[in-house]
């Protein structure tokens, strides 16, 4: 279970969030949403201890998060796909994915098989450079490196992004599985409404740094609020 | 002033600290003992150190520094000749006074300046006559870095080697740039051309940091003293302490001074270096005697002159005559060089040099080679009524600016 | 700076590639692609991850030389040109403008400048030396900075915006340089529903004086532009004609749509 | 930079530049009264400013306008030449070889053509590449010609290959250390490692003399005051903002259409030049110069001057010439056997705690405070100063040369 | 037998001394002791007949007592001229009486004086006791003897030789005989002597031989180049002959140089690019890790002073440890604070590269330090009498690329190789991959330090050790990763190895100067076909990192 309570996060002199709260719970996909420059990168970036709470707290299965390096909450469990997926460019697909063992131990350290049939295109290009990919090659990888961590908490900020529609269904089948399998808690920042509200248990909208809206994932495709508050 | 000044001008950091160090302590300690024998004309003496820190132009400034700022009465300082250079038209300029420790190229005399160390004519010829004579070389590789000492002194070398009826086969000449570390090649050359069958020596004014590759290179080709000695002029007793001397035993270095000299000063000079600087293990070496030579001299001109202003010292300098540590007496002649004794050591294990030749009397510098056309007309005289430092005696004329103002 | 050899197009395209291929190490990243793009036509390019798009618009911006085909640009002056010949300043220059794929702008110039820089003409030295901003050149860049709806962060640091709002400079930047052939390489990505439909609007009044080449995964956004669209796939076209069409072709849903 | 745009290309140099306007003045004052007190107050004087002062100055205002000449190229364009000490010493040396000719027949073999070096070298005739040199136009023209077309070609060959980064910093440094190299050999005709020294006069003035020193000195003034306005006004010039996109994305400022060598060439000419006028000024005023000045050791020491000062503010490079200038004239004389504890001391405490430079710290400070306040306000959880957030929060201050991975797009 | 054939020689030898100022009556032959006691106050020249009258005398002893003279040991007390044998440590507590071997206590360090020699006298005594040694036991000290009479074939009695060659039992030793006896042959009034001289020389690379056959050449007057015309062909297609066998073996030698020169360099290099190349931290201080695993070396040496052999082996490991923890304490000093600002590193490691020399003149002086060279690196194997390769430079050669190789190893095939990696490529990505960034990242730069300081062991062999060592590699260094291509370690290899060879295929042309020169404006000019390096990073992944 994971509980902001009352965030605000700045750069410098400029605050990005403002008093936000939210929570995910295990078994559970909750999106975030919002427009351009919202903050929704923000409060994941907070999230994954990227930048630091100003004020407010992030709670991690009952424990405060704040002042964890973003090395220690991997370790606890959360794993992060960024925005602009941040694959390490000149390592290889493979080698991309290894990097996930540093957070498990020894037993653990292997590519499970899996990743390969959710993403086949990893598998062929496994000695290619990650940097050599395409757009949406490298979005793949940095899902897959991230659920090669076995989280426990899944960060996921707009993970179709640049992604061809077959394997977005994919995507979102594979949230849906391990949102079922019940082991796993997903925030999932999404601008396509259509998949956000498919998947969504819990939603929150931000607006200028502010939740400004929040409720059930199966209001959301019917909620007229949120349809104005995404539109220009 | 309550006190008199005497400026220290030595690099005590970057490239040559490694030399410089040694002869800014060798100062201080001058000026130690002078002032526990009561300073000099009833005043203490007090010394200013800065470091121009191996850079040239910032000699320049020390020096002004010193000069217009500190108001020193003297420098004792720099090592090599472009420092020199650097600093030269600013104590011309103010009038000031420096006394130079260090052998050199020679082709200068500046009022202002005191030589203290070797001209060519008091190292580089005496060694090679040495080892024509005395050893039989017939062949010759002159080697240095390539910078003006090396260069002008190869070529007075090269110039009295043909004068002897050496053929210009016979000679090889090679340069290699400040800091040379690899010299594999050159000491493969070298031991080629010295296997022709006819005795062959190197003369090397290979400077400052090179030296250590290239003697630990001479070793482990297995060059040794016995085959191709190899005589220095830039590398002492404190160049020594740095390596390893076992393998290079018997190679040559011609100076003014050796540290394994026997005498009763220098016995009293290596004491007092010990315990100056707490370590009887550091060795004294040519410069240091040049420093010793320049400082007793300049405070017996002080007190000849019983005032430490500059023009007054400088007349009172001229025939002042001190004490070698080599025995026998150093003279300041009217070129402002010394006439001091030439000595030719063998490196021995222990990195000391054992004498095996010397002059019989002191050599007179010479400011200006007799060995190079366009020098050997002209002499120095800082005595009325030439009072030049470049004074043609065929067309008796002062030459340059040099000429007293 | 026109072709040397000229290759006499009839109905003058002003974009045609003929047989480009490109390899990395062995892969065929491009294999024998052609396509033709006429003046003031809009065009959507899909295909799966990896089809070859973007090296699609490196090879005609210069940025990466083919190993074998033409690519023929025909400016407004009706010369032409072979693309493959030139680097990227000078094919900028022809008049064909790119957006990317990873948005890209100049962080340490603010919102503003980032604009001032793209507006067209004024790239010799002399001219930027001497530049001076007219009252119709700045009219111009309020225009678009109202568009972008960037307004309020005019003197903000580019590198400071979100990813989106970077992803919207960046077409403001494209508009400000009012090239004759426009390479957009996905810019709804990062973007809300609202904003797709609002730039698909914004290109379909571009196309009318302009030749656009988009690239999008995006369905509804392709919908929305309304145009022939070419799909993509292992570096050559596997299907081309209205999205209809294509969405119908079982092999353009085998690897790209699914089921 | 901002809001320059509506000002015409002369208005706008010193707008929205207060510390420039008052580094002006305050060389402007300089300029007028230190030569003034040197030599119509008596030496007892308060106000008195000894010629060793004033040379002094005269010597750091020249390394100034090299600073600026260097912040110009990598401050602006993120060209790292570790190799600005060479232009530098080119047009010193177009200087110095001017001086040598002045000397006549005043040198000590008294040869009325030829500097002593080359009679002693037994040279007969001027090479040809010293000819001219006695005209101080030609001498004048050479100290700009010499660096800038040594640049003009340098330059076009690595920038047109695309030559970047860290792979372009070290061709400078192998050039200037070839020129080194090459200066120290006597048989170039530049008088070997000794350079070119006991100069006598210019222009027929004696250098010696306090008023040439004086004249010397305001030409350095001028000369950083007219430096400081051609790089302000490029700096200011939308080719200024040309430079900085160079520097942040190179390939960027190409595919919108800019000849991203040309500008580099452009910047890079025309910083050679300043810093071989700078050179020019030195040489005259310290009185010798040697191959030392190509050292490369002296190159990157500029680039440390410019990085204390501030990069990327040609006010900062001024200042940071100046300051590390003055600790190391202060240091060596105070200090003489650990002054290099202080002075590398400076370098990492300024890096550490001075992330912008000395320039930097007003803005630092001000954004302390205001972090502060913004902490008071959020009362507990202080943040964990982290190096991702600061160096976030100013990306303008994040290299663009990133070394590793080449530039990005 | 061995005295006998002794005494045959040296008298033989006598004779040739032909008036001998300190000469006994013939008769009443001098003892030893005698003899030695002369020493101490005879003058160069006087000692080396004195030397020579000794060697004749048949007491082993007298052997032992040149072979101290020669080597320095050899002194006496002052006040009652007892002469003593000294260690080569020089101190007086190990002093013996130089004929009972007794050892003789008491005496202070200026109670006792070297018997000095000089070169000549050296060389003099060097082949006394060599030609004694023709006959030892040691196939080692024969081979040295018959090599030392190849310098003077002049002067020995061709009965001398031909004994030992009958006695010969070594096949090499042997056949430097013969070339004495083949040398001695050429100065022979036979021709088919002579014929037989210089058939034995054919490809015969000893200097001595080339130097005889040349002389024998110049011999020929014009109308003897006639008379004697298949002699004269003879030795001078011999000498031809030779002489392309010696520029060949001049060519293999010089690519040797260059191969070893590239070491040093790739040695200097490797710790930058890990620093560097990997990191990318611009790091000036990197000369002076070089500077401290250098002094680490001469530490070690002061600690155990009686094992120089092993002194080597500990102090590279030391080397490591001492110069990986300064740069672990600069990582996280100084450079963690800097990460993304990569100039700026710059400025902040000059910084601390100042303190660091200032640091090592103030705790050890600005003078240079002694570190010895250990038996087993000095001198040079033979391959050939031309081409002969030193030793430390081979051993450099191998360790440069075991290092090389370690590393490689340690980066491409381990868990921690990967996390360096990733870690410089992007560092919040790679902490929130789990890595621990601060300690990796002060692991590296621990890495690349002690490596660096490694490099500094094997420097101290070669050339300085005082703090501007590290001023002297750092601007080569950095070339050499450059040019390889920053960021890859095959890059810096081929790149040393190409500016070493390079260097040496030009030196010989230009001169030491000049190709330094050459090298530079090759790097220059090569950097404009490969604005990447030798080995550069190629396609998107580095355009957008
Ligand atoms: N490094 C930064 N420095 C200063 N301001 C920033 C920085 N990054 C983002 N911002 C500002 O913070 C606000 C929130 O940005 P954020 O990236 O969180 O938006 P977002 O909701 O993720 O938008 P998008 O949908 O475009 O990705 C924006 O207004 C942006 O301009
Ligand atoms: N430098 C390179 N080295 C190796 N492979 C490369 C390189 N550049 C591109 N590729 C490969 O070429 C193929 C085409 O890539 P491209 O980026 O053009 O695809 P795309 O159609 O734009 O895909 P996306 O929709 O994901 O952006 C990909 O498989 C990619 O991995
Ligand atoms: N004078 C010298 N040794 O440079
Ligand atoms: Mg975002
Ligand atoms: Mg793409």
């Amino acid at each position: 279970m994971l509980n902001v309570n009352q965030l605000d996060v700045s750069y410098g002199a400029s605050q990005a969030l403002y008093n936000v709260c939210m929570s995910a719970e295990v078994g559970k996909v909750t999106c975030v949403l919002g427009r351009n420059g919202v903050g929704k990168t923000t409060l994941m970036k907070a999230l994954s201890g990227h930048l630091s709470a100003g004020k407010g707290g992030i709670q991690w299965q009952g424990k405060s998060l704040n002042g964890i390096a973003p090395f220690d909450r991997a370790r606890q469990g959360i794993a992060y796909v960024p925005q602009g997926r941040d694959i390490f460019a000149q390592l290889t697909v493979e080698e991309n994915l290894q990097t996930a063992f540093s957070a498990l131990p020894k037993s653990q350290r292997r590519i499970d098989p899996e990743i390969y049939s959710l993403f086949p295109v990893l598998q062929q290009m496994l000695k290619r450079r990650g940097g050599d990919l395409s757009g949406g090659q490298q979005q793949q990888l940095a899902i897959a490196r991230a659920l090669l961590l076995k989280p426990k908490l899944l960060i996921l900020d707009e993970p179709t992004e640049g992604i061809q529609p077959s394997i977005i269904k994919d995507i979102g089948s594979v949230i849906k599985l391990l949102r079922d399998r019940g082991e796993m808690a997903i925030v999932l920042v999404e601008q396509y409404l259509d998949f956000a509200a498919e998947l969504a248990d819990e939603f929150i909208i931000l607006e200028r740094g502010r939740v400004v809206a929040a409720g059930a994932g199966s209001e959301l495709a019917s909620s007229q609020q949120a349809k104005e508050l995404l539109a220009i | 002033a309550d006190t008199i000044k005497v400026g220290v001008l030595h690099s005590l950091s970057g490239t040559m600290a490694i030399s410089e160090t040694t002869l800014k302590d060798t100062v201080l300690m001058m000026v130690e003992e002078q002032n526990k024998k009561g300073g000099l004309l009833g005043k203490q003496l007090e010394a200013v150190v800065v470091d121009p820190a191996s850079n040239w132009p910032l000699f320049a400034e020390k020096t002004r520094e010193l000069l217009e700022k500190d108001k020193v009465d003297v420098i004792f300082g720099c090592w090599t000749s472009v420092s020199r250079k650097s600093v030269l038209p600013v104590v011309e300029e103010l009038n000031g006074l420096l006394f130079y420790p260090v052998q050199y190229e020679g082709e200068e005399s500046s009022k202002n300046v005191f030589y203290t160390g070797a001209a060519p004519n008091q190292q580089a010829i005496p060694a090679v006559d040495y080892l024509m004579n005395d050893v039989g070389v017939k062949r010759w590789v002159l080697a240095g870095t390539d910078y003006v000492y090396p260069r002008t002194t190869n070529k007075i070398l090269e110039s009295y080697l043909k004068s002897k009826g050496v053929a210009a086969k016979d000679i090889m000449i090679n340069y290699t740039p400040f800091g040379h570390s690899d010299w594999q090649t050159i000491v493969s050359d070298i031991k080629k051309f010295g296997s022709a069958g006819v005795k062959t020596a190197v003369v090397s004014t290979i400077n400052g940091d090179a030296n250590v590759p290239f003697y630990k290179e001479l070793a482990n080709q297995g060059v040794s003293a016995e085959d191709i000695p190899v005589v220095a002029f830039s590398v002492g007793e404190e160049e020594l302490s740095g390596f390893d001397t076992k393998p290079l035993v018997g190679h040559l270095a011609a100076w003014n001074y050796f540290m394994s000299a026997d005498g009763k000063e220098n016995d009293a000079f290596i004491k007092q270096w010990h315990s100056f600087t707490k370590d009887d293990k550091r060795v004294t070496n040519d410069p240091m005697e040049a420093t010793y030579i320049g400082f007793n001299m300049w405070t017996k001109a002080v007190e000849k002159a019983g005032t430490a202003d500059v023009s007054k010292v400088q007349d009172a300098m001229i025939g002042i005559s001190v004490p070698n540590l080599t025995g026998g007496m150093a003279v300041m002649n009217k070129n402002h060089h010394l006439s001091k004794p030439v000595l030719i050591g063998e490196i021995q294990e222990d990195g000391q040099f054992d004498i095996v030749w010397q002059t019989d009397g002191v050599v007179p510098g010479d400011a200006w080679t007799d060995f190079l056309p366009e020098s050997k007309n002209l002499i120095s005289d800082w005595t009325a009524p030439i009072n030049c430092g470049n004074y043609n005696t065929a067309t008796k004329t002062c030459g340059g600016a040099v000429a007293a103002e | 700076m026109s072709l040397q050899t000229p290759k006499h197009i009839d109905n003058p395209a002003v974009l045609y590639m003929d047989g480009v291929s490109v390899s990395f190490d062995g892969f065929k990243a491009l294999n024998s692609l052609s396509m033709v793009i006429a003046p003031g036509e809009m065009r959507a390019i899909i295909g799966p991850n990896g089809a070859g798009k973007t090296t699609m618009m490196d090879v005609i911006t210069g940025k990466t030389r083919p190993d074998t085909g033409t690519i023929i640009f025909t400016d407004n002056a009706n010369s032409q040109h072979d693309l493959t010949r030139f680097d990227e300043a000078d094919v900028a220059n022809l008049g064909v403008g790119r957006k990317f794929q990873k948005p890209s702008v100049i962080e340490s110039l603010t919102v503003f400048e980032n604009l001032e820089m793209s507006l067209k003409g004024g790239r010799s030295i002399w001219q930027a030396l001497l530049h001076k901003l007219t009252a119709e050149k700045a009219q111009k860049l309020d225009d678009i900075l109202d568009m972008i709806d960037l307004a309020d962060k005019r003197e903000e640091l580019a590198g400071n915006l979100s990813h989106g709002q970077k992803q919207w400079l960046e077409i403001g930047m494209l508009l400000g340089q009012e090239p004759q052939l426009l390479l957009i390489d996905e810019p709804a990505a990062g973007m809300t529903d609202e904003e797709t439909m609002k730039t698909a609007e914004l290109f379909k009044r571009l196309a009318q004086k302009h030749s656009l080449m988009v690239v999008e995964h995006d369905m509804d956004f392709i919908e929305a532009l309304d145009c022939k669209v070419t799909v993509l796939h292992e570096g050559h076209v596997l299907a081309e004609g209205s999205l209809a069409t294509v969405k119908a072709n079982p092999q353009v849903i085998e690897v790209y749509l699914g089921r | 930079m901002t809001q320059t745009k509506q000002f015409g290309p002369l208005t706008r140099l010193l707008m929205n530049d207060a510390a420039g306007r008052k580094l002006l003045l305050v060389l402007a004052v300089m300029a007028v009264f230190i030569p003034l007190s040197n030599l119509l107050l008596p030496e007892g004087s308060f106000f008195h400013v000894s010629t060793y002062t004033m040379t002094l100055l005269g010597k750091y205002l020249c390394y100034a306008l090299l600073a600026i000449a260097v912040d110009l190229i990598w401050g602006y364009c993120g060209i790292l030449s570790l190799g600005h000490g060479a232009f530098f010493a080119l047009g010193g040396y177009a200087m110095g070889m001017y001086l040598m000719r002045q000397i006549g027949d005043r040198g000590v073999y008294g040869n009325p053509e030829l500097p002593d070096f080359m009679v002693f070298l037994n040279w007969t005739e001027l090479p040809w590449y010293w000819l001219g040199f006695d005209q101080f136009w030609f001498a004048m023209l050479m100290v700009l010609l010499a660096p800038g077309i040594l640049a003009f070609v340098f330059g076009a060959l690595a920038f047109r290959s695309r030559v970047t980064g860290v792979y372009l910093s070290i061709i400078t440094q192998a050039l200037t250390y070839a020129l080194l190299l090459a200066f120290f050999r006597n048989d170039m005709g530049f008088g070997g490692n000794n350079g070119l020294t006991d100069f006598k006069d210019i222009l027929g003035y004696s250098l010696q003399s306090d008023n040439t020193r004086a004249v010397l000195f305001v030409a350095s003034v001028l000369a950083l005051i007219l430096g400081y306005l051609i790089s302000r006004f490029i700096v200011t010039s939308k080719l200024g903002r040309v430079l900085v996109a160079i520097r942040d994305s190179e390939s960027r400022a190409r595919f919108l259409g800019y000849r991203v060598e040309h500008y580099k060439l452009f910047v890079f000419v025309v910083s050679s030049m300043l810093a071989g006028v700078a050179g020019a000024l030195y040489v005259p005023q310290v009185g010798i110069i040697n191959p030392g000045e190509f050292a490369p050791i002296n190159s990157i020491e500029i680039i440390i001057w410019v990085a204390v000062g501030g990069r990327g503010t040609l006010f900062g490079a001024v200042i940071g010439a100046m300051l590390v200038n003055y600790a190391k004239t202060y240091f060596t004389g105070a200090f003489a056997e650990l002054w290099l504890f202080m002075l590398g001391g400076l370098f990492v405490l300024t890096t550490l705690y001075l992330p912008k430079g000395v320039v930097g710290l007003w803005a630092h400070l001000k954004e302390k405070y205001q972090q502060k306040k913004h902490q008071r306000e959020a009362e507990d959880n202080p943040p964990a100063l982290n190096t991702e957030t600061q160096s976030k929060a100013a990306p303008e201050q994040q290299d663009k040369l990133n070394f590793v991975q080449g530039e990005k797009v | 037998m061995f005295t006998l054939f002794r005494r045959v020689f040296f008298a033989v030898l006598l004779l040739s001394a032909s008036h001998n100022i300190l000469a006994n009556n013939a008769d009443t032959q001098p003892s030893l002791a005698e003899l030695s006691q002369k020493l101490i106050s005879a003058n160069y020249k006087e000692k080396a007949q004195l030397a020579e009258q000794i060697a004749l005398i048949e007491d082993d002893q007298a052997i032992v007592i040149l072979q101290a003279l020669l080597d320095s040991r050899l002194y006496y007390v002052k006040n009652n001229e007892q002469l003593l044998l000294v260690d080569s440590s020089g101190e007086s507590d190990t002093a013996q009486d130089a004929f009972t071997l007794q050892a003789v206590a008491g005496l202070g360090k200026r109670d006792i004086k070297k018997i000095g020699v000089n070169n000549s006298l050296r060389v003099a005594l060097r082949s006394l006791i060599s030609r004694a040694q023709i006959s030892s036991k040691h196939k080692s000290q024969r081979m040295a003897a018959a090599q030392n009479l190849l310098k003077s074939s002049d002067d020995i009695d061709r009965a001398f030789i031909d004994q030992a060659l009958e006695r010969e039992t070594d096949r090499d030793v042997a056949e430097v005989l013969q070339l004495v006896r083949a040398l001695m042959q050429l100065k022979s009034d036979q021709t088919n002597e002579r014929i037989n001289g210089l058939t034995a020389l054919d490809g015969a690379l000893y200097p001595e031989v080339r130097a005889g056959l040349g002389e024998f050449i110049r011999n020929f007057s014009d109308e003897e180049k006639l008379s004697r015309k298949n002699e004269y062909q003879l030795a001078q297609t011999t000498l031809t002959d030779i002489e392309k066998l010696v520029s060949i073996n001049g060519y293999i030698e010089n690519l040797y140089f260059g191969l070893a020169l590239g070491a040093v360099l790739l040695l200097a290099a490797i710790g930058l690019a890990i620093t560097f190349g990997v990191m990318g931290v611009i790091n000036m201080a990197h000369g002076e890790m070089i500077m401290l695993g250098a002094y680490t070396t001469y530490v070690v040496q002061l600690l155990m002073p009686e094992h120089i052999g092993l002194s080597l082996v500990v102090a590279v490991p030391a080397a490591f440890l001492v110069s990986g923890l300064v740069g672990v304490l600069i990582e996280r000093g100084v450079i963690r604070h800097l990460y993304g600002r990569p100039l700026e590193t710059l400025l902040a490691t000059f910084g601390i590269s100042l303190i660091l020399q200032q640091a090592v003149r103030s705790i050890f002086s600005p003078l240079n330090r002694e570190v010895a060279t250990p038996e087993w690196m000095a001198g040079t194997f033979m391959i050939n009498p031309a081409l002969e390769l030193t030793w430390n430079r081979l051993y450099i050669i191998i360790f440069s690329l075991m290092v090389l190789a370690l590393l490689a190893l340690v980066l491409k095939r381990t868990l921690f190789g990967l996390q360096m990696r990733a870690v410089t490529m992007n560092r919040p990505m790679a902490s929130s991959m789990g890595i621990k960034t601060g300690w990796v990242d002060a692991l590296t730069f621990g890495l690349g330090s002690g490596i660096a300081g490694i490099a500094g062991v094997a420097l101290s062999q070669l050339t300085n050790v005082g703090p501007n060592l590290g001023q002297a590699y750092i601007i080569d260094s950095f070339m050499v990763v450059v040019f390889g291509g920053v960021g890859n370690l095959w890059g810096t290899l081929v790149g040393a190895m190409t500016l070493g060879v390079a260097n040496k295929i030009f030196e010989p042309l230009a001169g030491a100067v000049l190709a330094k020169i050459m090298v530079l404006v090759f790097i220059i000019l090569f950097i404009q076909k490969r604005p990447r390096g030798l080995f550069a990073l190629k396609g998107r992944a580095v355009d957008n990192g």
